[in-house]
């Protein structure tokens, strides 16, 4: 199954059609496709991007803790989804983009958006997708499969400028049904743009399974459509979905164009904070899933390995979530109530129209502050 | 090109619809309102002063 | 008779609606086994089963487009758009071919369907869940664009939507999806498309409002009451066509009136009503119409949501300020 | 290559990745897939539709000769594509339907659309559109790849309620990058609707020649997105180009499923009337693609068998000139220029304000009558 | 200097700032090698090569979509529709990005891109190639409309639009493309956006409108003149940002106004001009203000093009209405 080119597996034999997918560690930790895994991911890296699941999870814990008190709105988690978000994008380097969906908060930390900025945004506020001068990740993208296109069109500038950026795009398998998926794809095979198209496949549409998404047996082989390889990967295997992602950055690097990366995994939570997953699935069929959670089987590699025991573990989440909390906290001191927010940054220069709503706006705060005092 | 006189008439169409009515040219008549705003009462008293009928 | 809120009223035209004409199916993202994220499909699935309440792909034009050849084929497709902000990738659809077909094939084929779709703001939901574009699709000919304000209208409207030959977008203001409970009738009744509603009679100003901005127009009304400013208040119910006839007859007994909606302001609906007045009634203007609308800005997560919407004190001082002009 | 199964082939054996295309008749008249060629297609039968191919050849020249003449608007001719547009229409049968793009003249001929409606059509009249009753075959289609989805779901409509109608799909290489065509494929695949989409890949859209729409070596292969079969046919060859879909066709009707058909053909005139194709591609390019015109074969293969002679064509093609040259007349006989049509067909009954408007342009009108009376 | 006609006009002002600022590329259908269907972009391929002009897809979101990343990646994209009627597939990205990306990340993106189409009916052309819908991009915040009448203006707001930080929708009235030669200047000048022009002025009414438009309006202005009907004829260039100031100027004179514009008339931009008039100067207004616009009606096949466009009898008979009110 594959050999290694630089320490970098040939991506073209995970041909869909054969049925093939990069695995490297089983359920139980068990190494099954060594020969996949690149030298660069040694056990220290593994045990370091292990430490950034735990991470996740306790954010995303975090998330849901706020959304419940009412300090936060809808909320969309990655309970499961730890291993697709911190192993992808762990495989970008300084200067790649990274063009999220809406379930990347892992993704996105990684890539240097500061916690407090996606909690921030959940909490409703547009701040939170003012990301520091430097960290290169587009914003959460709300309409599904929208930011293909913005993330194939960024790597395309990257190309014209000559520029070695790769750019990893984030979606769910529900957005490969989209035409932006479908044009986003075409022109990337078109103008060969630096680009990993990444999915999450997490076998849920909300409370569409993927078997009502698409007739295809994989989403990996929709590629085929447009000139350039698809493969399928174990989404929930943390060393399989880096060593393919790296692959591909590498690949898209180095002028191979575009490639589909399929991780295959699934949304143990609900869709998002808003939804009852009870409606559309058994208990049961969560409860077949748990054993792949995507943690589970790498703690089992690392404590075997003696790099991780309980209590170091247990340290560690506890820092994380205090970290969360902290940066819960920061977020919330951070909201601005300001409503000239809302009329500011519509243009470099606000038209008169626009100025004279504000100004409106003004006057009725003034004089309902008046009411207000009686 | 010469500036045209700026038409310095302030009536809302209620009020030029009652001039109309009343035979009436809004500029012989003085506005009482905001800004020389030409009311109903000034239109009425205008048509009386002129002893036009009574409306 | 059962108090029912908007969603259930819908729920109820829909399940009525569907025993009667088995022509109609039910597609959209979720509306199946989950009965749609804010239920209004609930239980159709299983009273219907899976060929008549179908759960798509997720693809809005894919939904449209092929719910235009389902109504080309001889059934009724009622759409849901899962949010009015994820209408844009329909509008292709709805502008080069829902609205054209009939025209376009000079009456050989009719487009019978209904597209519903939660809109508005107010509900404290995530970006891209609070749009209003229904001035969009008022400027598209060959569509009609129904909103109901309250439960009684909506299943009467959806009733009517789904018999007429014609296609509808149907709005529905999420933000009182559940706030207002009201007797519905069972069995069979319809409010007409095309004709607003006069729900609250007086003499000193119109105010004009649809969808969840009925709500609170009706409270500045009663708080300007005491006030000596009677508010006729109308609930247009169709955006399109405008029944500008009903509009017309109250300003020219009130001499003014005020538009109040929480789409953006410039080229919102509006402006559209005011241009009918000035067009109809425009002697019986004492006063500039006044708009109170969202701003011309995007609508602003959930923090700054409050300061988007119109709301009582706005809607009051609006109308203070035409009745002392 | 390829079996028999009931005198259909067996479109599986097609796969598009083995580069293998559906040909029975080459460039010079020889038979070169007998064994594809169904029973049905008899010598009589190919003469009926080379019959069909001189009268859409008539058909367009009288279409670029009104044009040219004022007497119409802009124009897409078939040139060239006559085989693509003839042998596919032909393997429908009553009750199914057709969904035109807007280069299928002579698909829409052949499924009932009198001429002079396709001409009244391009004339500028919306009567153009308005098709006898029976008469299966949707209206001319301008806004590229829209039209896939109505075709979708027509078909769904008639698996819905039990009919076994097939619904034939018509659009171009360049509508394969819309992302309707990727919805209305995906839709098929999952609904498993009768559709056959009929790929008339004609090597240009407007200016962009085919190696740039995609980066894929076939569009056929697209299909292999969505979970069906696709499948490459020499689209200048009557003989393939009937077989091909008559199999989709049959396939389709008895519950196989979506298939897409790419017919390799290639326009040999102008995009439209208004297009100079001078200004991208060379008049040698063209001459090079010339003896594949597709009459030229089936006239060698039926002059061999004795079946048709210069004599006979001639005067085939001159009753067919003389036809067309009636069909304009009627056409233009038909244009209405009644301002009411404006107006009087957007809505079963006519909203008020619209009534205003049509009684305001009437006095409109009548103003104007008088003032040019003077 | 040369006289120029529209087409040459935008096609110069494109190669001079090309030459000027390199990160400007041109992408869109058919674009590069043919010059675009009006050959607009003539020449340009061969000029800055073909990775500045760019023959794309076929695919208006895919085009507008990857143009909104090429800006976030320090490019300046010029896009072009073939035809307004071919803009509705890409209207997503339109309202949901290209005009929200700036306000979504509190400055930290901006968008400097121009979507170029012609627009417009009046040239015999086929279905779907004479849509005129401007007001629908009037009432998404965060972009810019601009309609140039002239070639002057046309090469003057094109330079604004692509120095401009926002996003700026350019509409080319396809109808005079060729029908207007003016002396354009070479080298750099600029009409700012967002502000109309007087170009006739009169004391008796007002008329405003803009793109092809604009020439009917002065005929009719011309013809009218004898009568002693003075017209003041503001080319309003930008829709969006609106420069009701101008307009509000003039009816404080005139008292009176005329909106004509070919698009539909319910929710077009006469609409939000009436309304803003009557928000701004309804003291002033002798007359109610009138529209002359495109029917509420599909744009017709050719046959009936002539009945759908506002033309001089109809203007004039609108002129004369008001002045005579
Ligand atoms: C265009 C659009 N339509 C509908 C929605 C509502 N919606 C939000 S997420 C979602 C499902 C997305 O599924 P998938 O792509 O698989 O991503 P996942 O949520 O599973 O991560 C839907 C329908 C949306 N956001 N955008
Ligand atoms: C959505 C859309 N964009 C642009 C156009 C303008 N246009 C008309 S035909 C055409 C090319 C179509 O190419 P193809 O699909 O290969 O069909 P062909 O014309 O070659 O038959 C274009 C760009 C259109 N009609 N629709
Ligand atoms: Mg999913
Ligand atoms: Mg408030
Ligand atoms: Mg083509």
């Amino acid at each position: 199954m594959g050999h290694r080119r630089e320490g970098i597996m040939n991506l073209e034999d995970f041909n869909p059609l054969s049925g093939k997918r990069v695995e490297i560690l089983d359920e139980e930790g068990n190494l099954i496709g060594e020969e996949l895994r690149p030298a660069v991911l040694t056990d220290e890296m593994v045990l370091e991007l292990y430490d950034k699941m735990v991470m996740l999870r306790a954010a995303d814990q975090q998330a849901l803790t706020l959304q419940r008190a009412g300090r936060m709105g809808t909320y969309p988690p990655t309970l499961g989804q730890e291993a697709a978000n911190i192993g992808s994008a762990a495989a970008l380097e300084t200067g790649d983009w990274l063009t999220p969906s809406f379930r990347e908060t892992g993704a996105m930390i990684l890539r240097g958006v500061p916690l407090k900025l996606i909690y921030l945004y959940w909490m409703g506020s547009e701040w939170g997708s003012h990301f520091p001068e430097g960290v290169n990740v587009l914003p959460i993208c709300a309409p599904v499969s929208t930011q293909t296109l913005h993330g194939v069109g960024l790597a395309w500038a990257a190309k014209l400028k000559g520029e070695r950026a790769v750019n990893l795009i984030y979606f769910g398998d529900g957005a490969t049904s989209k035409g932006d998926f479908h044009e986003a794809m075409n022109f990337a095979g078109v103008f060969f743009t630096p680009n990993v198209f990444f999915c999450q496949n997490n076998q849920y549409s909300i409370s569409v399974p993927r078997s009502q998404q698409t007739a295809t047996p994989t989403l990996a082989q929709k590629a085929i459509g447009y000139g350039f390889p698809g493969l399928m990967v174990d989404g929930n295997d943390l060393l399989a979905v880096y060593a393919a992602t790296q692959a591909a950055v590498s690949r898209a690097r180095e002028g191979g164009g575009p490639i589909l990366i399929e991780a295959q995994t699934y949304r143990l939570g609900p869709h998002t904070t808003a939804d009852d997953p009870n409606r559309y699935r058994t208990p049961d069929e969560v409860k077949e899933r748990e054993p792949f959670d995507p943690l589970r089987r790498v703690r089992i590699y690392l404590e075997r390995k003696g790099l991780i025991t309980d209590d170091i573990e247990r340290e560690r989440r506890e820092g994380y979530e205090q970290m969360a909390r902290g940066e819960a906290r920061e977020a919330e001191a951070m909201i601005s109530l300001n409503p000239d927010d809302l009329f500011d940054f519509h243009y470099s220069q606000m038209p008169p129209y626009l100025t004279w709503q504000k100004e409106y706006y003004h006057r009725i705060l003034a004089a309902q502050r008046e009411f207000d005092r009686g | 090109a010469e500036e045209a006189p700026v038409r310095s008439i302030l009536a809302t169409p209620v009020v030029r619809q009652l001039a109309k009515e009343l035979g009436l040219d809004l500029a012989t008549v003085t506005g009482s309102g905001r800004e020389g705003r030409i009311l109903e009462s000034d239109v009425r008293q205008a048509a009386a002063a002129a002893g036009s009928v009574a409306v | 008779m059962a108090k029912l809120n908007l969603v259930e009223a819908i729920n109820l035209a829909l399940a009525e609606e569907m025993g009667r004409d088995e022509r109609i199916i039910v597609l959209g993202e979720d509306v199946g086994r989950l009965g749609g994220v804010f239920r209004v499909t609930d239980g159709l699935q299983s009273q219907f089963g899976v060929n008549r309440v179908i759960d798509t792909p997720l693809a809005e034009a894919g939904i449209v487009g092929t719910a235009l050849g389902l109504a080309l084929g001889g059934l009724k497709p009622v759409v849901e758009i899962q949010f009015m902000g994820f209408l844009p990738p329909a509008l292709d659809q709805i502008i080069c071919h829902i609205s054209r077909y009939r025209n376009r094939t000079r009456g050989r084929h009719t487009v019978p369907l209904v597209v519903r779709m939660p809109y508005g703001a107010g509900i404290h939901a995530p970006e891209h869940h609070s749009e209003s574009i229904e001035s969009i699709l008022a400027h598209i000919p060959g569509i009609k664009v129904v909103i109901p304000s309250n439960p009684y209208d909506a299943k009467g409207l959806l009733i009517s939507a789904l018999r007429d030959p014609d296609p509808v977008m149907f709005l529905e203001p999420k933000r009182i999806y559940r706030a207002i409970r009201q007797e519905v009738p069972e069995g069979e009744y319809t409010v007409p498309l095309g004709t607003a509603n006069i729900i609250r009679s007086g003499k000193s100003v119109t105010a004009v409002a649809w969808g969840a901005m009925v709500r609170e127009v009706m409270r500045a009304a009663e708080l300007v009451e005491p006030e000596g400013i009677a508010v006729e208040v109308i609930d247009l119910r169709s955006i399109s066509p405008l029944d500008d006839d009903t509009i017309v007859q109250s300003i020219k007994k009130t001499g003014c009136g005020v538009i109040v909606h929480e789409a953006c302001r410039t080229c919102g609906m509006a402006a559209e009503i005011i241009a009918r007045i000035n067009e109809k009634a425009f002697l019986s203007l004492a006063a500039p119409l006044e708009r109170v609308t969202g701003f011309d800005t995007i609508p602003p997560l959930l923090k700054l949501e409050e300061h988007f919407l119109p709301d009582v004190f706005r809607i009051s001082r609006a109308i203070r300020k035409i009745a002392q002009f």
